[in-house]
Formats: C-alpha cells, structure tokens, sequence
C-alpha cells in the first residue's frame, strides 16, 4: 500500500474502520476490550470472520440489549452478548488452548505502549502500589499468529506510546507486527525496523518528529 | 463416589480452615453463589481461593474476603472497578496474591486434573510474571516452567447433572467449572436440576462423572456478582 | 483378612470373583486387556462400579453379540461392547488425562513379572526382536490410583512371575500394589516387604518356595 | 478458512512427499477410510505417519506401508496379529518406529495444539520408553520430558460437520480426532454429513470449527479395518 494522508487524525471509530478492512476475510479474531471491540462494528457477513470471546466461545454476535440478554452469555469484557449461527461453546483450558496453539489468525489489543522490537506493554502501567491484574492479555498477545494493536500514538502528555524500549512491564516479547495509530499504522517488520504505512491528518516528517527512533517510509 | 446432598450448606460442610478452594465462574456467569454464601456461612478461615478475579462489591467471594477468611487468592485480574474489599486488605498487607495469566491460569488447572507434573508455555516469558521462573527455548521461542495449581476443595456451578455425575453446562458458564472439578479433591457442584442415568445423552456430556464428589440442586440459582 | 486355603488353586474365573470383591463399591475402574477383563463378570448392579475403557468411555457396558454390534462403540481391546445408562464420550487425551490424573480408583492388569518394590514388567518380553508395543499399560500402571495385578504365579517353564527384581523391560515403577494370583493373593506393600494375604490349594511354605524373596505372613 | 470439497481425493491432494500425517481412529472406530484410501491413491511418500496402530491386513495404513511409502511411524501400538506388513518393513529395517505410551501419544498430540512446548509426565520414567529422556521429580515422583508432536496434515471422521466447520462424532469414534485435527497445520476431516450453520447445537460441537480446514462428504463410510 502506497503513503496516503487523510486529512485529519482518525477518530476511534475511524481507525476502527482501517483495521477492520485489514482483516482477511474467513479469520478467526479475538478483539481486546475497549477501542478494539468497536473493529466489529465494520466486519460485515461478507467478510466471514469468527470472533472469539477467551471466556469460552467462538462465533460470538454483537452486544445483547433488553430481553435478548442472557447472564450465562457473556463476553470477555463481561458484557452481554448474542449468538450467531454456527458458533461453539468450551471451557476455559480449550479456549486459551486455542489462542496459545496459534489458531487464532488476528488479535486487535489495546497499549500503554509498544517498541521497535514489537514488545507490547499493556496490563501494568508499573506503578509500585497498582494492583496487577493482566487476565488474558498476555495469552492473545502470545498466542494469535498476528497482533494488531490500536492505540493513540501519544499519551494524554503529549509522549509517544511507540518507542525506542517499553518502560513499563512488558505483556508479550516481540509479538506486535502492526500498530494503528490515530495518526499512522506502523509496520513492525521484525528486525528492529519500523515502516510508516500510511498517516493521517499529518505527514511522515510529523509522525517521525513524535516518534523517538528512525522510523522507515512505505515504498 | 458421588454423594447428592440436600443443601449448600451440606455441600461445603466438609471444607476445613486452611483448604485450597477453587470458585468457578467468570463475570456473572457460572458463579456458584449459593455454594459461596454457604462457605461464608460455614465459618472455614485461612482459605487460599482459586478464581479469576478477587470479587465484586460487597457479596460472594468479595464478601469471604471482607470478613478476613481469605489468606491468598490465585488470580488473573484482581482489579476491578469495585473489587474494593481485596483492595483495601492487599494494600494492607493483609492478602497474599498471586497474578497468573489467565491462559497459564487455566492449563496449570487443567494439568493438575492431568496428572502433568509441570509445563512450559511461552505466555509471560520476559515479563514481570515470570520473574524467577525456569525458561528454556522451545521451538524457537523461549518458554516458561509452569506447575500445576492442585485444589481440596471446588465450588462451581452446572446446569444439570444426572444421578452418574456428570455434567451439561450451559453457554459461557461452563468457563473454569470442568478443568476445576477435574483439579479438586473434593468437587462440589451446584446444578439447577439433578436427572436419572440415562437422561443425559452420552454424546453432550461435558464433565463425566468422575471429577464430581458431591452434587447439590439449586433450581433456582441467583445470578452472579459482577 | 485372616490368611486361608483354598482346596486347589484357582481357575481365572474364580481369581476374578476374588479381584471382583476387593474392588470398592462405587470405584472407577480400568481392566486391562485379556484376563482382567474377566472381572467385570462379577461386578454387580450393587457395587456401582463404573468401567472405563481408554478408548474413550466411562460407563462401559458388557460385550455386544449379534445385532447390538456397533462398530462406532468399541472398547480398549477393540471387542465391541454396549453402553450403561449414565455413560459417557470423550475424545484421547481427555481420556489419559482421566487415567494419568488419578481419577480411576483401580485398574486391573495381567503381567509378565512383578517384583517386590511393586515394579511391574507387562508390555515387552525384552527379547531383541521383538517389536515393541505399549498401548495404554504404562499410562494405566503409573496413573491409577491403585494398581492391582493378575496373573499365575508361575509362568509355564515354572518360574515363578513374582521376582526380587524384574528382568524384563518395566511398564512402571513402584505401582503394583497387589498381586492376584492362582496359588495366593499379596501384598506389596511399598518398603520391600511382600505380604501373603491368601493362599489357593496350598499352603505359606508352598508359596514361599516359589517366590525367590522372603515373604510375609498375613497378621 | 474451511474449504469444502466434493471427494476424498480433492481433500488430500496437497499432501506432499516427505510430509507428517496424522491419521485418525482407535481399532474399527473412526478411521477415515477413504481418506487413507484416496492417500493410496494420491501417491505421496516418504511420509511420517501418525496412528494409535501401524495397520492390519492388506488395506488402508498397512497398504500405505507395504508400498514403501512410510518412512516413519509414530504409534503406541504397532504389533498386531495381522500386522504382518509393517512388521515385514521393520524388520528389514525399511522402516523407522517410535512407540510412544498411549496417553503420552495422545497428550502430546494435544500440546501441540494447544501451544505447550513440553510437559512432564510420570507415564514411562524408568522404562525403555524413557530412556535419554530428560528427568525430573515433581510432586513427589520421577517424571520425564515430553515433546509435542506436530503435523503438516490430519485425517479424521467425524459424523456431521456444519458449515462453520464444527464437528460432532459418534460414540468411541470420536478417539483422536479431535486433538489430531487440532494439531495439524492442515486439518482434513471426513464426515457423514455436512448441515448448515445453526443446525449443531452450539453446546454440544466438540470441535470448533477453527481447527477444521477441509472437509468433504462421504455419506456412506466404510467400516475400518482392524
């Protein structure tokens, strides 16, 4: 895909959109909680892809509302959801079986931050008095045979979240190959190299000006 | 071999102060309530709890930790918007926690049900979770050495049972409840309706007979705590 | 159980009705393939006892003749068998996993040789070209909770199978803890010593004589 | 991606020479016969053949095996009455055999495809079988290292798949098809009939359609050979 410059930074939504159209059709996804969940809204039937809640399922539908909500039905996130047809309930050994033996193609995670190597920081912000708490993070970011993360590319302080070397605990080793940014999607090549796919609402020079390492143009 | 009892409060008389429980569930679904209510009723202290997350509010598993019951719990996400009571005795030096990935959380159930002595998983490899742990390189990616988290007690919650045992769940309720039954001494099931042997077909059976110790029918369960 | 003799030693029925009544009303039980499976011809609707065949059920029923012949319901031993009410399915590993965790109160296997420590010797007569095969032996010997062994006691040049050490190859260590045979029933009982519960048409000092060990007298 | 074919040999037309196949069923109960057969058929050798047995008689694996086309095989059961082609092989030495315990075969299977990168196990510590094993004591006693066991290439029989590539079997037909199916990196699955989405109870799929890739129709299957 050839450098394009929307004109302004994506909304959550927007960016929501971008991710959407980058997953195969037929995948097997599992979406974080938070921003990644709102990649479903723009997965169409024709895209065929099956989603995976880690709580014990595959083929979840969207969100239940009123008298479709069932308490035995849940999400990941805890929230009520629907069927589809086809989908399969298991328990909680098969289903992280599932995610940590590679079969899921794609997970869509949220970050605090993420490096050049790929490592994702995203369940402890490293505050000494948190309270740890990581659920199934590390098993997506581990197991599924691609992890997307969405995120803003700068924190509410204005510092990159894509960086030179996560400063705060790490989730997973090297297993981010793409980041979606309001502003950019970066291409984590693997080799410590960091190709701008596209910007949006800015150019390359803009996006490189926040981010604290060379990063590399789209050919 | 199984024993259908009459009461929750029959079900968890056995569980002795010290004993290991695990409590199935995940989100409101699955959650043992009554089974729970019964063991705060019981009055078994110095408890290590086994669940994913650290309780809700100011009932259930919130409830056993408020009154002090609990010593340690084994978890994977023990922060929640109101899992205020685990909070405040954890910041009080008062609860011993140990955070495992879920997925590791899991398997490490599953292998103490198996009979598997240890397992190594690449999931936590270089983050704080692993810190002292075994690593080895394994098909090209380096691996941590996980054991198995073994359990006296379990406390979990089916659809229904038949007289053999076994088991149906229903939706995302069946989550921790079969590798927990597997994993415990003692298994302790609270089902909505018991049915004779040879009312469940063979085919649909998700936990077979032999993981479950005691059974007790609560037609009518409360929701979960979430 | 006080020590007692039999007129003669015993036929293998009349050793599977002796196994028959040690098993516990209410036990889970795996019996090995050729005379355990005996056994179950003397397990009755009262005892509750609940088979398990490795191939995959719990709740096995008696052997099917003539029109039950299902070729889909087979047991261990590849004979096709009938289900129980309150039976159950499982795929493999669920089915090891059932056995290596501990879960059967008993399994019930026939043997080459086993020794004093409880080592069991049944898979393999350790000739040099003979082809190996295991199947499920060392899953069940090593995973059950008791292991029980039935056997002559002398195999046919004389010899008896009840050794100081064994010589064949080994199926599992330390996990036989009693030994049915035709002349006398013992115990193994963990520390070396070896305990003669029973005797069949013969006496203490017949078995003794026998067995190349020294063996106890039941109290 | 569930691709559905109309015959057996379409369904394993991308095996190649040299590659690592799992082949289901436990004696006459779940062998995908016409996958095997339609394998005969393709032509693909130096193959390393994953199986509870080494074959019987003239047809199906031991056919595979007395055309030369099996460098290795994989197995906890190969010596059998009528076993007589492999045997013929192995004692030529034309052919390479790894016996493996049963439940070590079977959990192995499952750890491949459930991302583990070893277990220990107490099955096999202190016989041949274990020998330059690495060992170890856990929880008190001796265990020994395992690996999994991965495969390019799965053949199984189900009874029913739906469109969404879950599967449901029949009784001890299920054996190993569902771990085999879950550890190949291709999975090719046999059923007697394929139904829309929707029409398996969700509760009762054993395999989800994730670790399905192909499958194809074959109404009528033969029985196995055993």
């Amino acid at each position: 895909m050839t450098s394009m410059t929307k004109d302004a930074a994506l909304t959550p939504e927007q960016l929501a959109e971008v991710v959407a159209a980058d997953i195969p059709a037929g995948a097997y996804v599992n979406l974080g909680i938070g921003q990644p969940t709102l990649v479903s809204n723009y997965l169409t039937p024709e895209d065929d892809v099956t989603l995976h809640t880690e709580n014990g399922m595959l083929g979840m539908g969207g969100e239940a509302h009123g008298d479709e909500v069932d308490p035995d039905l849940i999400n990941a996130g805890k929230i009520p959801v629907k069927e589809t047809d086809g989908c399969s309930y298991f328990h909680h050994a098969d289903s992280f079986a599932m995610m940590r033996g590679g079969h899921l193609d794609c997970c869509v995670l949220g970050a605090f931050q993420v490096d050049r190597a790929g490592n994702l920081a995203n369940w402890h912000t490293g505050k000494p008095d948190a309270i740890p708490a990581v659920g199934g993070a590390m098993d997506l970011a581990t197991g599924a045979k691609q992890t997307f993360v969405m995120m803003t590319l700068t924190a509410k302080n204005g510092q990159a979240k894509l960086v030179e070397n996560c400063t705060m605990p790490l989730t997973g080793v090297g297993c981010v190959s793409r980041v979606y940014t309001d502003q950019a999607v970066f291409l984590i090549e693997g080799d410590g190299r960091v190709v701008v796919r596209e910007t949006f609402g800015c150019d390359f020079e803009a996006v490189q000006e926040l981010v604290p390492f060379p990063l590399e143009r789209s050919e | 071999m199984l024993t259908i009892v009459d009461s929750a409060a029959q079900a968890v008389e056995p569980i002795t102060d010290g004993s290991t429980v695990m409590i199935g569930g995940f989100g409101v679904a699955g959650q043992p309530v009554e089974l729970i209510d019964a063991l705060i009723e019981q009055g078994a202290t110095d408890l290590t709890v086994v669940n994913n997350n650290a309780g809700n509010g100011d009932v259930g598993l919130a409830k056993l930790i408020q009154l002090g019951r609990v010593r340690k719990i084994i978890c994977s996400f023990p922060r929640q918007s109101d899992s205020y009571h685990f909070d405040a005795k954890y910041h009080a030096g008062e609860i011993e926690l140990e955070v495992v990935p879920q997925g590791n959380l899991a398997e490490r159930i599953r292998a103490a049900g198996a009979g598997i002595g240890a397992f190594y998983t690449p999931t936590g490899y270089g983050t704080p979770l692993a810190e002292g742990k075994e690593t080895r390189e394994l098909d090209g990616k380096m691996q941590i050495l996980e054991f198995p988290i073994t359990a006296d007690f379990s406390l979990t919650k089916a659809l229904t049972a038949d007289k053999a045992g076994n088991l149906v769940y229903r939706k995302t309720a069946r989550n921790f409840g079969p590798i927990m039954a597997a994993a415990a001494r003692t298994s302790i099931v609270q089902v909505s309706d018991v049915v004779e042997r040879g009312a469940l077909d063979p085919e649909v059976v998700v936990t077979p007979g032999i993981y479950v110790d005691t059974v007790v029918s609560i037609p009518d369960p409360a929701v979960g705590h979430a």
